[in-house]
């Protein structure tokens, strides 16, 4: 049985996260920012439940929100943004970085009005229970190797925020 | 002391430091109205982070002349004034300035009165320490031992209600002896109370000696060299956690202490854990002597002949007790009238809270919460 | 409308273009670092949501997974990035992208 | 109306085994989510007397002891004072932020109790990734912590707020390692699938016939323990208050709240700690599965098992009783005296309904697991009543250097083990 409201959830988060992604681009407070980042991503963790993504979702809550979204509050903290926020927000290259943008959106456009048909229209069965089984099954049969050297990036990710940050070592 | 940025006050470490811009440093003012700065001391902070760079202490809040009211009181009149500086050892405080006047007017007190007084005292350095353990517990997070101590601090202010009407202010002592007899069985009250308490050592230290907690919160932390002591003038346990043997019970032995067998306990380190060892033992010795006095105390007068209206001769005196904060000197300055020239008065709270600065740099705030607390001062006396 | 009401993969990867396209506008228009780096957050979480929702029309999970691959990179850049900020911040007091216009301080 | 009146039916019926709070069952997911939270509400309610009491008590003090019979309505005077309050937000404190900081922090601590299993039959869902939505969205509460802290445009919230997000990112660290360990070891069966949702995992227990916490020993112990401290940090407790610690920053991240707002954050606390503490008994503790489910096994047995609600409300009773004849006879304790027998006669009622068949044996499941839950409440005013409070610099080195490695040990010898109990002793 498909989800009673399919649709109407389907809408409504999309409407959050749209909304969402537009406050993160034009707040002129960090934080407030940020918090408009948090709520779209809590949406879109919804919406992988909806696309039967539920290990997704769970690490998206886990790592975005709890995690990384954390630590852009903990700098916003830490970085005073009392001056940031009187100066002007936009940089001069604004006209030009929004002429780029609709170029690309009208290219996308073009390619998912071309495009529209190839994707299968029916709806594959799911069968709900297995999907972090499958998940953990490719994650460390066939991408062992991809899974090993995402946790050195994490490493090394960790070794140059400390060295960036600290300020004697 | 080695930084040679310790010469600079907290304040012009931030305009010297200003070329480097940092954006961790913080400066906060904590007090005068905080929970942890035993009334109403104010420290500004400067962090790093959680690290102190420095502070200052801002003192004045409760000052209100005590020292000014001497002058103009006759040297009666003013005994009941000194209770008012460190309230939780007023009986110590009224020892030390009869003692000073009675030295003063070259009287002595009787025996039996002597003994009494150290009895009294020495109860009032137990109180004194069992509020100090009770607060420092509760600033280092323990909240149980604070009530663990005021259930037993009450029955020694029981003792000082029953014999002069008062429990805090006490005003037991007069110039050249005592004002009251004490009551009918007040030796088997005391030796009950000795009893009593006893035990109860074990069971703060059982709480707390042992604890990984507040063994990993206090050690090493607020250390203060022997040293360094010695040049701030910092003296009670504080000193002698230090490792310097130096207590004016032995040393310049007044009341009938040169009588009393008891011992000096010592540190080694320096650090919060010691004092608070060194405080403990201090209640354990403080029992002993208390205990050798009720045992020993004579029959006799508790008054010494001292004129109605006294009129010590020109002159000046110095004289200091061991109070449970460390040394309480009182400086008396007579012309000859009813009343005192000048009066001074040396409050250890005061003296010790200097080494604060000394004591807290490098460390984290919640450092200099415990160092406050192992410092045992009271507002009362160090703004007087 | 019938057309609206039925959702397919094509109402996913408007959705997920228009996140992107939003992400792209913040990258190229916004001063402050901070926001930055967020529009880049945005950015990432456009293409995870693509995958997921082909991995959902096709069946195998690899989407998915490639999904997880790229939260973890995401942590990886939030926390180098965020780093870089902290030190940027420390040296010249401004969290202005502008103002990141020499290759030394 | 008729399908309700069939439900209780059926559910009195201990022959049938409904799932209500199945995927899809919208209904009785709302009518559960209504008695999931209304019980959630009573009991911080009862989780505010009982450590005011019990705290009270280990210090040699009564607590308090003016409304009502020995204070049983001062957590209501309580909650009425905190609503009439003024409810002050400082002229400098961002407004927007400050305001939705208290509705993050309850609203994570309340959603996770979605997926918490009182029974095999009494959830409001069972999610296929129950454990992980659970720690994802506790961790959400620190997204409502920093805000506080920094809307309130002060230095201590400010301090406090740090100081709590960075005790619990590093404190969940340690806290997924033991997790996973757990995880790892539903594994065990004939198939050699795992599960992350949080009724399978009990099962798993109940298929092993073995609680986690006595699985592989001490492997099991040791990652109940690491959680155990993890959780405590988690939810900001004492030994590691160090985020409210009330001597060094007055009280953190919610200095400048008061009145509902503040309460708020209240009630954020108790029910973060009642939902880790659910973790922890579905986890290692066996769930909802009585003591001894295989040692003490058999329909006399189970008949025995079954009185203990009723038992144990009974006792409450008893207790209620006693007191009321120890109340003083002065005319003025007269009110006091009635209510408190009153209440006693209520316990005992409620005690007497738990002793009907039907009843007794729905209720099995959420007396044993409520009755985990509150041993661990009780640990916590335990800790607090005897602890001191860790350093800040402690209390990272504990969780980075210490409970990190040994989660890792016992994660790899938790794997090793398994792997060696299915290839060598079972193959």
């Amino acid at each position: 049985m498909a989800p009673v409201a399919t649709p109407f959830f389907f809408y409504l988060f999309a409407a959050i996260m749209l909304i969402g992604g537009i406050l993160v681009i034009t707040q002129k407070n960090a934080v407030h920012s940020a918090l408009a980042l948090i709520v779209l991503l809590l949406a879109q963790a919804s919406i992988y439940l909806m696309l039967y993504a539920p290990f997704v979702a769970g690490a998206q809550i886990i790592l975005y929100a709890g995690g990384i979204m954390v630590l852009f509050l903990f700098v916003i903290m830490l970085v005073s943004i009392e001056r940031s926020m009187k100066e002007r927000q936009f940089n001069s290259q604004w006209l030009v970085g929004i002429v780029a943008a609709t170029a690309l959106g009208g290219l996308f456009i073009a390619v998912y009005l071309k495009g529209k048909n190839i994707f299968p229209d029916h709806v594959l069965p799911v069968v709900e229970n297995d999907n972090t089984q499958k998940v953990a099954t490719l994650l460390y049969g066939q991408y062992m190797f991809a899974f090993e050297i995402a946790s050195l990036l994490l490493l090394v990710a960790i070794i140059g925020a400390v060295v960036m940050a600290k300020k004697r070592i | 002391m080695t930084d040679p940025n310790t010469t600079l006050s907290p304040l012009e470490l931030e305009s010297h430091d200003k070329t480097y811009l940092d954006a961790n440093e913080l400066v906060i003012n904590m007090g005068p109205q905080h929970p942890a700065t035993h009334g109403v001391l104010r420290v500004i902070l400067r962090l790093d982070g959680e690290k102190v760079l420095g502070l200052e202490c801002v003192i004045g809040y409760l000052h209100r002349g005590v020292e000014k009211i001497g002058e103009h009181r006759t040297y009666t009149m003013f005994n009941p004034y000194v209770d008012r500086m460190d309230y939780v050892a007023a009986v110590s405080n009224g020892l030390g300035y009869c003692e000073t006047v009675e030295k003063l007017l070259n009287v002595e007190a009787p025996p039996r009165a002597q003994h009494v007084r150290v009895i009294l005292t020495e109860l009032n350095r137990i109180a004194s320490h069992q509020l100090w353990l009770g607060t420092h517990a509760l600033d280092i997070g323990a909240i149980t031992p604070l009530f663990y101590t005021f259930r037993d601090r009450e029955e020694i202010l029981k003792i000082y209600e029953k014999y002069c009407g008062a429990r805090l202010t006490t005003h037991a002592f007069r110039i050249g002896g005592l004002q009251y007899e004490t009551y009918t069985g007040f030796e088997k009250e005391v030796t009950n109370f000795l009893n009593f308490f006893r035990p109860k050592i074990d069971e703060y230290e059982e709480l707390l000696t042992t604890n990984r907690i507040w063994v990993e919160r206090t050690k090493n932390v607020g250390t203060i060299s022997a040293e360094d002591c010695i040049a701030l003038g910092v003296t009670g346990p504080v000193l002698r956690a230090s490792g310097v043997k130096w207590d004016i019970r032995k040393a310049q032995p007044y009341a009938n202490y040169k009588n009393l067998d008891f011992e000096i306990p010592v540190g080694e380190n320096g650090d919060t854990y010691d004092r608070y060892l060194v405080r403990m033992a201090e209640m354990r010795q403080s029992v002993h002597i208390i205990q050798q006095a009720v045992e020993a105390l004579p029959e006799g007068p508790i008054m010494a002949k001292v004129p109605k209206v006294m009129k010590p001769a020109a002159g000046e005196i110095y004289h200091s007790i061991e109070a449970p904060k460390g040394e309480l000197g009182y400086f008396i300055v007579s012309d000859g009238s009813t009343q005192p020239y000048r009066l001074r008065v040396r409050p250890p709270s005061f003296v010790n809270l200097q080494a604060l600065d000394v004591m807290c740099r490098g460390q984290l705030v919640a450092d200099v919460i415990a160092v406050i607390g192992t410092l045992d001062i009271v507002l009362g006396e160090v703004d007087r | 409308m019938e057309s609206m009401l039925h959702i397919t993969t094509l109402h996913y990867l408007v959705l997920g273009a228009a996140l992107f396209l939003l992400g792209v506008i913040g990258v190229l228009t916004r001063r402050n670092v901070v926001i930055v780096l967020m529009s880049i957050e945005l950015i990432l979480n456009a293409v995870n949501l693509n995958l997921v929702a082909f991995s959902r029309i096709w069946g195998p999970v690899n989407g998915q997974v490639f999904a997880i691959f790229i939260i973890t990179d995401a942590a990886a850049e939030a926390a180098v990035g965020l780093g870089i900020l902290i030190a940027f911040f420390r040296n010249k007091e401004t969290v202005n992208i502008d103002e990141v216009n020499l290759l030394k301080w | 109306m008729g399908a309700i009146i069939q439900y209780v039916q059926s559910y009195l019926d201990p022959n049938v085994k409904v799932t209500p709070g199945a995927a899809g069952n919208l209904f009785w997911a709302l009518v559960y989510i209504m008695l999931v939270f209304g019980g959630l509400s009573v009991a911080v309610i009862a989780m505010n007397w009982l450590e005011r009491k019990i705290l009270a008590h280990m210090q040699v003090r009564l607590g308090p002891m003016r409304v009502g019979p020995h204070g049983l309505l001062q957590p209501i005077a309580d909650a009425i004072k905190l609503l009439l309050k003024e409810d002050i937000m400082p002229a400098e404190a961002d407004g927007l932020v400050f305001w939705m900081a208290p509705l993050i922090v309850v609203l994570a601590a309340f959603t996770v109790f979605v997926v918490v299993p009182f029974g095999p039959t009494h959830a409001i869902t069972d999610m296929n990734i129950g454990i992980l939505f659970m720690l994802g969205v506790s961790s959400l509460s620190v997204l409502g912590i920093v805000m506080a802290g920094w809307a309130s445009n002060s230095h201590y919230p400010l301090i406090g707020a740090l100081r709590s997000s960075a005790q619990m990112v590093s404190y969940e660290v340690a806290m997924g390692l033991a997790v996973v360990s757990a995880i790892l070891m539903t594994s065990l069966n004939a198939e050699g699938t795992g599960t992350l949702s949080m009724i399978g995992i009990v099962q798993a227990q109940l298929a092993q016939h073995e609680w986690f916490i006595f699985k592989f020993f001490p492997l099991g112990l040791v990652a109940f323990f690491i959680f155990a401290v993890a959780m405590v940090a988690e939810t900001n407790r004492a030994p590691f208050d160090l985020a409210e610690a009330e001597s060094e920053l007055t009280a953190g991240f919610h200095t400048e709240y008061s009145g509902f707002r503040w309460s708020l954050f209240f009630l954020a606390e108790y029910s973060a700690m009642i939902a880790v503490s659910s973790i922890a008994v579905t986890l290692w503790l066996g769930g909802w599965l009585r003591p001894f489910p295989n040692l003490l096994n058999g329909t006399p047995w189970d008949q025995i098992f079954s009185l203990f609600p009723g038992v144990t409300f009974l006792f409450f009773a008893a207790i209620c009783f006693y007191n009321t004849v120890r109340m003083p006879k002065h005319p003025l304790f007269r009110i006091q005296t009635i209510g408190l027998a009153g209440f006693g006669v209520v316990l005992g009622l409620i005690g007497l309904i738990l002793f009907v068949p039907p009843v007794s044996v729905r209720i099995q499941d959420i007396f044993w697991f409520s009755s985990k839950v509150a041993g661990f409440m009780y640990l916590y005013i335990w800790y607090r009543g005897t602890f001191p409070r860790y350093r800040f610099d402690q209390l990272m080195q504990m969780g980075w250097k210490v409970l990190l490695p040994m989660g890792l040990g016992v994660l790899i010898l938790t794997a090793s083990v398994a792997l060696l109990q299915q290839k060598i002793w079972h193959p």
